[in-house]
């Protein structure tokens, strides 16, 4: 009986923790509160663990340097467990328990997506880092989309198939996500810019292990080059399989590809002739920028501390998840708001970051403007290629 | 366009993926057949599997310790799934065994991740073996080892079933508990070593699997819906069904990656799979008795 | 001491139960009053997940059907509210309607074919046919935003004008939940609920007995699939109008199997224990965020799996039966064990 | 009377009539060209060693089993192609060997489940609980009781049926047939395992609803216990009839002693 009753009572108790903790209101306190929501479990932890760790180390510099304008930042993490329910709930969480000035969101397309009306509804600002510019009409009053759209960057490649290899065919294999939908969708708007004709369109599931028949579809067609547009291990897989089956096309990879642990295990195929040029930030390449490069400094800068906190260097993903931060404190710098007047300051800072003008980050520069809140951007994408187990400049935006 | 050479490489793809999804089948066979109990965190075995002997690995220990060390340990995790979670509670009903093994799974998810964090890991193919040209198809290196693992697992399995002892005595605890009671058959030590029997065959083909498909802290649970569903359209009461099962689902998924519009291929290889599941309600092979 | 046939009656009538409803309905209609708007946010989704729980209870915990697929019916609900409503401008509140009926449509017709099968491979079709709903709600790109999403679902009108969105939502979909309840308990306290349970094979029922007795099992045993996948659609479609942007994730394995364990952890023996599991798991959850950074810190969401996978087997190990068994040991030694 | 005139006097008196039945599973014949009739009004005891065939001819004639040859006549219809519940909208049920009480109902429930086959609210008026519904749920409830009383567990509704002895659970599946109005009863062996209190007291219910005008045809090993209640008794053999008639003719019978004497074996599969 008193086992029952333990465990009624254990019931109970969980019970009134979890009503307990929704009750609890906003608590006005003298720091600038900032919401993350990152898949740290499911599928899309490999982009928001990552991004993650580039916040932190962002925020924690701020906050050595005495905060903005001397108020520190405060950064409140939730998981989305890579479901778009999850994710609203730990946005509205952000608003309504933890009285956040803005939230930051970087994970898949259709997750960010669903932060799009919760932003809107609660009038305050959320940051999303979805990689396609499907949504960017979206965004409404009170979404911002601080990074580059697919026809930003993919000039880049193309103009390099194009121009350097000669290349007018091209196929695209493509990931089962709102990652992919983007890539196929941009892609076909941009290739014929560059000259060069979509001739076979093959599409994976983010988690197959054997994509031989897709390739094998692309290998008896008669494209010249093969996209391959994924975040996760399929991508790498392709890559992989693609060398193996004696497919010697040209490949460019989105920058996922690109991360230390596929180039790492799969380094032999990465380097296999006609070389593999792959999508990466200015970030990791700064030693091989010109030296007249406006972003070298940065680069440098951030790599170094990187690695004395982290003892490794800054991925793509690091690198995105750092700018989020940069781009919110350089909107609350501006804004001035005051914590304690949550509504009002909330305003402000949407205002600070729809006035954001010429802001150099990372993957960037950004001109955001009341109308346009994904705004003008200038991508800071470069091509890179693998050589004796190093990473290989090819190509930036001139 | 389409040629011999293509339908040859999808054919091989299939029985790639068929004796993947097989072997994760018979994992949840072996514990099925002997317990009753749907095992879903067979796939978390197959994870552990695939990152210990990444981790041996890793660290300079040879190729064979590695992969005999993770067998060993995921063997334990085996045992006390059983001890701690399914043993004490026995006498619940399926569906509650079911859920207690979904818990585990998610537990042991997290675990993973919090040690090994969320990278994917790989291994080189098992002695550097080559990759095969056939007639314009492409056998990587590490499949013959997939398909070998999977046979020596059938070949085993109805050995063990149908040869020894003990596997007479799991046979029998699968058929008729009480009787095997009653002839000094030991349930509780049969059950037990059924989990343990499925926790070292999910970990051996975890390794095995490694060098061609990737692993990560993740993989388990997609991996446990694809064997499942193999089980289940094959017939989880025999190995025969799941080794069939696992072959259908897995030339489903290449034939239609390869042959179907892409962008549909998902739902037509899943398609395919409902229509077998309708046409053959107790599985492709007939079990006989119970379903 | 009541005879035995005013205990009958009072069972049949619902009496019974009207107490306990009537403080249920006052006390949720009055959480908005105490609660913060988090916790009325938190309640909407309780709500939600209660009503397509309280359907896969009638299904699996009356009928003995096993499904994994109630995402499909959630996700058809969700979609053909956001797709119809933001193509053609009809009423949300009619196109709630016509999709909970053709949900119910697509459910008998699924429900046939598999009304022959057995157990687990019933949860071996429905597994599969949730992971071709999603598949295909991802190709059929134009029509359903494909992965990306369905953005810009309009909100649920009351007459003219569209009120606050949370607060709204609240009182919608928790009257829609109450209203399911009072349907629920009916259904199973009566003719229909006992040729329900008669065909149960999970608990005690049995098929031949309830064939003798007249129940024609495979009408009873669709139409029970087809009242579940109704009450996962009208969810679906309150869900759809309340977050405004539905993509195929939300619809997935991951959400039939999340509502199977509130079935399981609530109690199948009764729809209340739809609103005991629902409540429990979202909670849970709500604890661990609340509870978690300041045990580990910084990115929490590994310990929070493992935390959740063991109070998962921790409640089933210790409750086998569900929440609902709690009452059930409070109830007088007589009416069951 | 002539040979005509006996015959259409039976087939008007008959309320269920078999014709030269044949069933086989797992290529075992279990029943093999049996026929008899069965007049409205009667009790019937079929009778023989195990695996005759008894409860698969039960079977048959409820519609859990399809013949694979011969028809079934029940009340001038054809049913052996006809849905096991249809069959039982036609007044047959039956009680099964093993009871089968529903264990995830109250006792009381499950003689209420007895009452499905003469109601009719659907869905839609049982979860809105339409005054039609209301209406209906009163009768069945009055129903159950009534035959609840008349097993004598009035006092006993809402236990548990696994809390009840095997002779009272005996009693809750005779009520629960009894709900459903059936006036043809199938029992399958409904003296087994009952202490002899128990057994005088079933014969006397049985007697008192043949009165009432149920014709009751039970399935028994119990020979002397059911040769003295039934008007006709059928013996089976190996899925064939060796003897029809009253009890006197049956113990005449000298296939019935060799049978029930030992020189036919008594052992056998019981399908």
């Amino acid at each position: 009986m008193l086992r029952r009753t333990g465990i009624l009572l254990l019931v109970v108790a969980v019970l009134a923790v979890g009503g307990l903790a929704s009750c609890a209101g906003p608590a006005g306190e003298a720091s600038y509160k900032v919401g993350v929501i990152a898949s740290q479990t499911g599928p899309y932890s490999g982009l928001g663990l990552p991004a993650l760790e580039g916040m932190e180390l962002i925020a924690d510099g701020i906050n050595e340097n005495g905060g903005i304008d001397g108020i520190p930042l405060e950064l409140i993490v939730y998981d989305d467990k890579g479901s778009s329910t999850e994710t609203a709930l730990a946005a509205k969480r952000l608003i309504e328990v933890d009285g956040v000035l803005a939230f930051a969101c970087s994970t898949a397309t259709g997750l960010s997506h669903s932060l799009v009306p919760v932003a809107n509804d609660l009038r305050t600002p959320g940051i999303i880092m979805s990689g396609t510019g499907l949504i960017n009409d979206q965004l409404g009053e009170w979404c911002f989309k601080p990074i580059a759209s697919e026809d930003d960057y993919i000039p880049l490649p193309l103009g390099y198939l194009a121009d350097d290899q000669g290349v007018s065919k091209l196929a695209g294999l493509l990931e089962n996500s709102g990652y992919g939908e983007g890539g196929e969708f941009y892609l076909a708007k941009v290739a014929p810019d560059c000259g060069i004709a979509i001739v076979e369109t093959q599409h994976f599931d983010p988690a197959a292990s054997d994509l031989t028949p897709q390739l094998t579809n692309i290998k008896n067609s008669d494209a010249e080059a093969i996209f391959i547009w994924g975040s996760g291990p399929a991508g790498a897989l392709a890559v992989k399989q693609a060398r193996e089956m004696g497919i010697s096309l040209h490949i460019v990879t989105t920058p996922a590809q690109a991360s230390p642990s596929y180039v790492e295990s799969f380094q032999e195929y990465y380097e296999m002739a006609p070389s593999l040029v792959c999508l990466d930030s200015k970030l990791s390449m700064w030693r091989q920028l010109a030296d007249d490069d406006p972003d070298k400094a940065m680069c440098r800068e951030f790599d170094e501390l990187y690695i004395e906190i982290y003892g490794h260097s800054p991925s793509m993903w690091n690198a995105i998840g750092a700018q989020i931060i940069q781009f919110i404190a350089d909107g609350l710098e501006r804004a001035e708001p005051d914590p304690t007047k949550l509504e009002e300051a909330r305003g402000k800072v949407r205002d600070a970051f729809e006035s954001t003008t010429g802001l150099s980050l990372f993957m960037g520069t950004y001109t955001l403007s009341p109308t346009d809140h994904y705004g003008r951007v200038v991508p800071k994408e470069v091509l890179v290629t693998f050589k004796d187990g190093e990473k290989v400049l090819v190509k930036t935006f001139s | 366009m389409l040629d011999l050479s293509a339908i040859l490489q999808f054919f091989i793809s299939g029985v790639n993926l068929g004796c993947i999804y097989a072997a994760i089948g018979l994992g949840l066979f072996v514990v099925y057949g002997v317990t009753g109990v749907l095992n879903l965190a067979q796939g978390e075995f197959v994870m552990l599997g695939g990152m210990l002997t990444v981790a041996f690995y890793t660290a300079g220990t040879a190729l064979v310790p590695s992969l005999l060390m993770a067998v060993i340990i995921a063997a334990l995790v085996g045992a006390m799934l059983y001890r701690l979670i399914i043993y004490p509670a026995r006498n619940s009903s399926g569906s509650t065994l079911v859920f207690l093994t979904l818990g585990f799974a998610f537990a042991t998810e997290g675990i993973a991740l919090s040690v090994w964090g969320w990278e994917f890991k790989s291994l080189p193919s098992f002695w550097g073996s080559p990759n095969i040209q056939l007639w314009g198809a492409t056998i990587f290196g590490q499949t013959p080892w997939v398909v070998g693992t999977t046979l020596l697992l059938v070949i085993g399995l109805f050995f063990f079933f149908g040869h020894t002892i003990h596997g007479k005595a799991l046979r029998a605890c699968a058929d008729e508990p009480l009787g095997a009671r009653t002839v000094g058959i030991s349930t509780d030590q049969m059950a037990l070593f059924s989990f343990v029997l499925a926790a070292s065959l999910g970990a051996v083909v975890g390794a095995v699997i490694t060098p061609l498909t990737m692993t990560g802290y993740g993989v388990g649970m997609p991996l446990t819906i694809k064997g499942l569903l193999a089980a289940l359209v094959g017939g989880i009461n025999r190995a025969e069904g799941v080794i069939l099962g696992g072959m259908a689902l897995g030339m489903a998924e290449a034939i239609s990656a390869g042959l179907m519009p892409s962008g549909y291929h998902g739902v037509i290889a899943l398609g395919i799979l409902i229509v077998v599941f309708l046409s053959r309600p107790r599985g492709l092979l007939v079990a006989p008795g119970k379903v | 001491m009541r005879t035995v046939k005013e205990k009958i009656r009072a069972l049949l009538s619902g009496r019974e139960h009207r107490m306990v409803l009537a403080l249920f309905a006052v006390v949720l209609m009055t959480v908005p009053l105490v609660a913060g708007p988090y916790g009325v946010i938190v309640m909407v989704d309780v709500g939600l997940y209660s009503i397509v729980t309280m359907g896969l209870i009638l299904l699996m915990g009356f009928a003995g059907q096993i499904s994994l697929g109630q995402g499909v019916f959630f996700g058809l609900g969700a979609y053909m509210s956001g797709i119809i409503t933001t193509r053609c401008g009809l009423s949300p509140w009619l196109v709630l309607l016509v999709a909970a009926v053709a949900a119910g449509a697509v459910a008998i017709v699924v429900g046939r074919a598999l009304v022959r099968l057995r157990g687990l491979i019933v949860a071996g079709v429905t597994l599969a046919l949730n992971l071709v709903f999603c598949s295909l709600v991802v190709s059929l790109r134009d029509l359903t935003g494909g992965a990306t999403g369905l953005p810009l679902i309009p909100r649920l009108p009351l007459g003219g004008f569209a009120p606050s969105n949370t607060l709204f939502s609240y009182y919608v979909v928790w009257i829609v939940a109450i209203l399911l309840l009072v349907f629920s308990l009916n259904l199973v306290n009566s003719r229909t609920g006992r040729a329900l349970k008669s065909v149960n094979l999970l608990a005690g029922g049995s098929e031949d007995t309830a064939q003798v007795l007249g129940v024609d099992i495979i009408r009873y045993k669709v139409q029970v699939f087809a009242v579940g996948a109704i009450y996962a659609s009208i969810a679906g479609s309150l869900y759809a109008h309340y977050t405004g942007c539905i993509e195929p994730g939300a619809f997935g394995v991951h959400f039939s199997v999340l509502v199977a364990i509130m079935a399981i952890i609530g109690g199948m023996t009764s729809p209340w224990g739809a609103f005991l599991g629902a409540g429990l798991i979202v909670s849970v959850n709500e604890a661990l965020r609340e509870v978690m950074p300041a045990v580990v810190g910084g990115s929490t969401g590994a310990y929070e799996l493992i935390a959740y996978g063991s109070i998962l087997v921790a409640t089933l190990l210790f409750l086998p039966q569900g929440l609902m068994s709690i009452w059930r040991r409070l109830q007088p030694q007589e009416r069951f064990r | 009377m002539s040979e005509k005139g006996k015959q259409r006097d039976t087939e008007e008196q008959a309320i269920l009539e078999i014709r030269d039945v044949s069933v086989a599973y797992d290529g075992l014949v279990a029943v093999n060209g049996v026929s008899f009739c069965v007049r409205r009004g009667d009790i019937i005891a079929i009778i023989g060693p195990n695996g005759a065939g008894k409860t698969t001819l039960l079977k048959l004639i409820t519609g859990l089993l399809r013949p694979s040859g011969g028809e079934i006549w029940l009340k001038q219809q054809r049913v052996d192609r006809v849905a096991p519940h249809r069959i039982a909208s036609l007044g047959v049920t039956q009680v099964f060997q093993d009871i089968q009480l529903f264990s995830n109902m109250s006792v009381v429930e499950n003689v209420m489940a007895g009452c499905h086959v003469w109601t009719g609210a659907s869905f839609l008026s049982t979860g809105l609980r339409l005054p039609h519904s209301r209406a209906e749920e009163r009768n069945i409830s009055d129903t159950a009781l009534r035959k609840l009383s008349l097993v004598g567990l009035g006092q006993k509704a809402f236990y548990s049926p696994s809390s009840l002895s095997w002779g009272e659970q005996k009693r809750v599946g005779l009520a629960r047939a009894l709900a459903a109005g059936a006036d043809l009863l199938l029992l399958d062996e409904p003296y087994g395992g009952l202490i002899a209190e128990e057994i005088g007291k079933l014969s006397q219910l049985l007697l008192e609803l043949q009165h009432r005008g149920i014709t009751i045809l039970m399935v028994e090993q119990l020979t002397d216990v059911v040769l003295d209640i039934a008007n006709q008794v059928v013996v089976l053999r190996y899925g064939e009839k060796i003897a029809d008639g009253t009890a006197a003719e049956i113990q005449g019978n000298e296939q019935v002693i060799a049978t029930y004497l030992g020189n036919g074996p008594l052992e056998g599969d019981e399908r």
